[in-house]
């Protein structure tokens, strides 16, 4: 393990990494760096997880949210073609997100200091939490909600799927501009 | 301020038209060509897509205009020869005779039959060779790194090696002159052809066995770039992609030009009228070309190559008109002529069955993706000496 | 332990012995850092030379003969030209984005390779609990990059070779973790170096018990390097790339050494996929028969990466590429329920040890012939053989 | 069955990837500089003037007829006759080219020149390795240039030359022997060269 003043300074940096790519991710206009910095913030949370130990968690972090998540939604940004927009206007009413985030942080902070008033100043081991037992506690206690939020996923699957199939009646292939023979109608262009 | 002391500054302009769908951004307007890997000389296609779908495509060409028709009306009748060489620079012998052919038949000459046996040969000769090249470049348009193109390199390079020995030039070979052909074979060139000509054979089947079953390709040209046969007709489309729509149109059969009547072969016919079928098309017509080939290199008299009443320089035709078209390995080539009695053609246009190939692009594309647009265009088979012009 | 084998790990702890006790731990990572550095950019600049000339010599020309002996330097000449050519960033480009995106390319994969058991006791970072996720977690991070690179630079190809590259990985992710899961499944353990070894069990006397000899191992052999092809965006999935369609797609517009950098990322990902794939199926550093372990065990885990390197460059010299939408519907239809079935093989491989040998294989062929029947009866139905007429 | 036609192809190219080691018929490329394919003797690049003799000045074919100059499809060729006049291989006095410029940056190498010239004096050459910086003056050619010896032209094309240089000494001899008779002979029209094959 290495020295303390080194961890300490680890953690500076991570923090960092997660305070301005988070505050960064909400500021920016440009809405792909936006999505970029986001991919940055959860980057530093997963270093978060290494650094208290949690290897699976941390690994999983970056696999699920940095590699899925993070690149749904910048492809889902290039997707819309609103990637371009530079010019992008601010929220009319930045307080109400500010506060939002100040509430949700009073109620961490409250929660954390109230319930277990030690924990911050003795930090106890931390479990040891092997990957096996993690998938034995999913697979036997937690199993229910597993399946039940699987069961979730699949229906918003299927829910998208369906918005994303075309829809019946409407094709976007414009008639050819020669006229085969036996067309009566005249070739038309839609523009 | 003065403009030029300006710096130049670039920027990303707010779209002109918000209603226009290539504006607003719905849809990607590329442009393929002239500088782009896949295009066949330099053509551009004005794509506009709707994600990687094609929903509207503008051939645009003239990048390679020459202006060969003008020119050849104030050239005498044999300088216009070698720039019909630059028409169609992958077949310079077929257009070399299509323009021949029309000439003799303007001027009324008559061709001694080696010289029609050499034609047959230097044509069928070019056929192969444009034919190996075609499904090789349709092959690179796939993806294919070049193996199948090279394969079939490594055969046009000795067809090319005849032409060489035959005309001096591997390319714009100049040969055909009007009444027969500008010089003889050199010594063992035919046997030196006979052993191409065998050995092509094996190449097609090595060819036909690397590719023509293959699940990708079949996955990537069948029911791709469909031409209804309506269409094929309507647009007046010739060659072997107008077989591969089921048209039975080949002018060796249907006017039996030069001394074609005296060979046996077949004319294939494609029932799917896709990209594969103009693939395959073009394989079985070099299989016969290989049958034209070994009777005619067999049954080659001796005599003259020339008819000697052919006049090389101070040549005048009789005023009139003339059209002349052969089979060129890309479809109907024809050339007209109207003569005034004078040392250059009064009138001289060329129907390029390329360009005339190339008008239905954008009905074989639209709704199809870009990858099989670039596909849909190996497979048309264009040279832009000869769109162009 | 015989002296060729360990080599470099005697040698690396006689060098590490020389520093003081605090800073050996951290001259040992700079050592094995290095050796990573310097091995596998070493083997991607020889497989470029290699692979050109074994093009070259499938398309029957001779290829880069004119560097060095036998145009083995070709690479050194590459690397020069492209250290010296005009770095062009495009005025319209993201400049920051654009720069940072060869680099994002470039990292993940190197940090993959560090996971890799090379040979017996050889690997940089030994991750007993989460090697494997370790390794999975650090290929999703190209996908960034290859955003980033097509995003940034402003370009319509570089825009469609990025949609279609994040397409394809995310398409491929699946199938790829899923044929390694039933190895997972198997040996019970995530770390790599336990995963060969309990490849390492002697079949039959002379057969060491690789993966992929038995039926889910072999079938997801197949389907990871199918699926490791299309992440590391190998012809015939070189669609990002696809030259002849989009370009170069997502580094169309980069030159110079960026462009080398993107190349080298993109080697150094088929390294460590293949690497992987090597370790779970192949038996990493293990040689085939327990007669052949006088050789050193880093010499079996290069040489299996270099047949596989020539197997991947002999089908980039065959096949032609395929489509977006049949790339798309093979991750989905095809290599995502044979995993699936794999899987399934996988756990009826595991609860009928005590079988005898043929009944344990007859499951798997029925599991995998039926669907395998029925994909070939689908295809027919699409691409009946055609016949040809001939005009009279 | 699936995936056979791939291996079908993977076959394929495995045969021709052992195939261009073991068969010199598979591996057809030259390299190039060091290695050259046979010359062929019909192949043609670019013309040159014939001169017999050892002067290109006084054994210069060419009488400036200036038909070349004419049928040129590209006009590449620039003639300026002589104001006086040289003798040539009969002895009668001919023009000569003042000036015989081919620009060969124009010239599209059709050898309509070496048919359409008279009296042999315009052949092909078979150089092609003419690359220069100036690409104006580096690729226009001088008569002086362009004058080579017969030597040159029956090392390039010896079945051609052969037959010209007969024809030319018979001609000669029929010269001599009509001057010696003191009546003229007709010219024959050249005889071409004899079919091989």
């Amino acid at each position: 393990m290495p020295p303390e003043p080194v961890l300490s300074l680890a953690f500076a940096i991570v923090a960092g990494l997660v305070l301005g790519g988070s505050v960064a991710a909400v500021s920016c206009r440009n809405r792909v760096h936006a999505g970029l910095f986001l991919a940055v913030a959860l980057v530093g949370l997963a270093l978060v997880f290494l650094r208290m130990g949690a290897e699976f968690l941390g690994f999983i972090q970056i696999l699920v949210y940095v590699g899925a998540v993070a690149v749904l939604i910048v492809f889902a940004i290039l997707l819309t073609r609103g990637s371009d927009s530079a010019h992008e206007r601010r929220s009319n009413a930045p307080g109400i997100g500010i506060g939002l985030a100040v509430l949700l942080w009073g109620v961490l902070a409250w929660g954390i200091l109230h319930r277990s008033p030690g924990a911050i100043a003795t930090p106890s081991p931390p479990p040891s939490m092997a990957v096996r037992d993690l998938g034995e506690r999913l697979l036997r206690e937690e199993l229910l909600p597993l399946q039940t939020v699987g069961l979730l996923l699949t229906a918003a699957l299927i829910g998208a799927a369906l918005i994303a199939l075309p829809e019946p009646g409407i094709s976007p292939r414009p008639s050819g501009s020669h006229g085969s023979a036996g067309t009566e109608t005249p070739p038309s262009s839609p523009t | 301020m003065n403009p030029a002391a300006a710096p130049r500054t670039f920027e990303v302009r707010p779209s002109p038209d918000a209603a226009d769908p290539v504006h607003d951004g719905s849809l990607l307007e590329v442009s393929l060509g002239p500088q782009h890997p896949s295009t066949h000389g330099v053509f551009r296609m004005d794509v506009v897509l709707d994600g990687e779908t094609v929903v509207k495509l503008k051939p645009v060409f003239g990048y390679l205009h020459r202006n060969h028709e003008k020119i050849a009306e104030n050239t005498s009748y044999l300088g216009s020869m070698p720039y019909t060489d630059r028409l169609d620079y992958f077949c310079s012998l077929t257009s070399n005779w299509a323009y021949a052919l029309t000439v003799e038949r303007l001027a009324g000459l008559q061709v001694p039959e080696r010289a029609e046996y050499l034609r047959v040969i230097t044509a069928e000769l070019t056929r192969l060779q444009n034919h190996a090249a075609v499904c090789g470049f349709l092959l690179q348009d796939m993806g294919a790194l070049g193996t199948p193109l090279m394969y079939a390199f490594r055969e046009r390079e000795r067809i090319l090696d005849l032409f060489e020995s035959l005309t001096g030039a591997r390319m714009m070979c100049n040969y055909m002159r009007f009444g027969g052909c500008r010089c003889d074979t050199p010594p063992g060139w035919l046997e030196q052809a006979r052993s191409v000509v065998t050995g092509f054979g094996a190449f097609l089947d090595e060819f036909e066995a690397l590719l023509s079953s293959n699940e990708i390709l079949l996955g990537r040209t069948q029911g791709i770039g469909i031409l209804p046969r309506e269409l094929a007709i309507n647009a007046g489309i010739s060659g072997p992609m107008a077989r591969a729509s089921g048209v039975a149109y080949d002018i060796r059969k249907v006017d039996r030009y030069g001394i074609y009547d005296q060979f046996e072969f077949r004319v294939p016919l494609g029932d799917h009228g896709d990209v594969f079928d103009r693939y395959m098309i073009r394989a079985l017509e070099m299989r016969e070309s290989l049958r034209i080939l070994g009777a005619a290199l067999q049954r080659i008299p001796a005599g003259p190559v020339i008819d000697p009443k052919a006049k090389l320089r101070g040549f005048r035709p009789k005023p009139g008109e003339s059209y002349g078209r052969i089979e060129s390995p890309k479809g109907e080539l024809g050339f007209y002529l109207i003569s005034d009695g004078g040392p250059n053609p009064w009138r001289y246009r060329i129907r390029p069955p390329s360009f005339i190939n190339l008008t239905i692009l954008e009905d074989l594309c639209l709704g199809r993706s870009v990858a099989d647009a670039v596909v849909i265009l190996g497979s048309v088979d264009i040279v832009l000496g000869e769109v162009d012009r | 332990m015989d002296a060729p084998d360990q080599i470099f790990v005697l040698l690396k702890h006689a060098v590490v012995s020389w520093f003081p006790t605090p800073v050996q731990p951290w001259i040992s990572a700079v050592l094995s850092i290095g050796a990573i550095l310097a091995v596998y950019p070493m083997i991607f600049a020889l497989t470029t030379v290699i692979e050109r000339k074994a093009l070259g010599r499938i398309q029957n020309r001779p290829g880069p003969n004119r560097v060095g002996p036998a145009g083995f330097l070709q690479f050194a000449a590459d690397g020069i030209k492209s250290l010296t050519k005009e770095d062009i960033v495009p005025r319209a480009a993201d400049s920051v984005v654009h720069f940072l995106a060869p680099l994002v390319v470039v990292v993940p994969p190197l940090l993959a390779l560090a996971v890799l058991p090379v040979g017996r006791n050889m690997v940089a970072l030994d991750l007993p609990e989460t090697g494997l996720l370790f390794f999975l977690m650090v290929g999703t991070a190209v996908e960034l990059g290859v955003f980033m690179a097509g995003w940034s630079s402003h370009n319509k190809y570089s825009l469609l070779g990025a949609m279609r590259a994040i397409a394809q990985l995310l398409s491929y992710e699946l199938p790829l973790l899923l044929s390694t899961v039933s190895v997972v499944m198997l040996t019970g353990s995530l770390s790599l170096n336990a995963i060969i070894g309990h490849q390492s069990e002697v079949h039959a006397g002379v057969l060491l018990g690789w993966n992929v000899f038995t039926p889910w191992g072999a079938a997801g052999a197949v389907l990871f390097f199918i699926a490791a092809l299309a992440e590391a965006n190998r012809s015939p999935f070189d669609l990002p790339e696809a030259e002849s369609e989009i370009v170069a797609g997502y580094f169309t517009e980069y030159s110079g050494f960026k462009f080398a950098l993107f190349f080298l990322g993109e080697y150094l990902g088929l390294f460590a996929v293949s690497g992987l794939g090597i370790t779970l199926f192949l038996g990493g550093w293990l040689p085939p028969l327990t007669v052949l372990s006088w050789v050193p065990s880093w010499l079996w885990f290069f040489g299996k990466l270099a047949v596989l390197m020539g197997i991947f460059i002999w089908l980039r010299g065959t096949l032609p590429r395929l489509r977006m939408d049949q790339l798309m519907r093979f991750a989905w239809q095809f290599l995502l329920p044979m995993s699936l079935i794999n899987l399934l093989v996988a756990a009826l491989w595991q609860y009928s040890t005590p079988w005898p040998h043929l009944l344990r294989w007859l499951p798997a062929a029925i599991l995998f012939g039926i669907p395998y029947l029925l994909y070939h009866r689908a295809f027919l139905r699409q691409h009946p053989p055609r016949t040809y007429r001939y005009a009279s | 069955m699936l995936g056979g036609g791939i291996l079908h192809g993977l076959a394929v190219t495995a045969k021709n990837f052992v195939g261009s080691f073991t068969d010199p018929e598979r591996l057809v490329t030259l390299g190039y500089p060091e290695e050259r394919a046979p010359a062929k003797e019909n192949a043609r690049q670019f013309p040159f003037l014939v001169f017999d003799g050892a002067d290109p000045q006084a054994g210069l074919r060419c009488v400036a007829c200036q038909i070349c100059e004419k049928e040129c499809p590209p006009q590449c060729i620039l003639i300026v006759k002589s104001k006086t006049k040289k003798p040539d291989h009969l002895g009668k006095p001919q023009f000569f080219p003042a000036t015989f410029d081919i620009d060969l940056s124009v010239c599209m190498s059709c050898q309509i020149c070496v048919e359409v010239c008279p009296f042999d004096a315009i052949k092909m050459d078979q150089e092609f390795e003419l690359a220069t910086n100036d690409r104006f003056e580096g690729l226009l050619r001088h008569r002086d240039q362009l004058a080579r010896p017969n030597a040159h032209f029956q090392k390039l094309h010896p079945t051609d030359a052969a037959a010209i240089d007969a024809r030319r000494a018979e001609e000669l001899a029929k010269a001599a022997a009509a001057a010696t008779a003191a009546a003229a002979a007709p010219r024959k029209p050249a005889p071409e060269s004899p079919p091989a094959a």
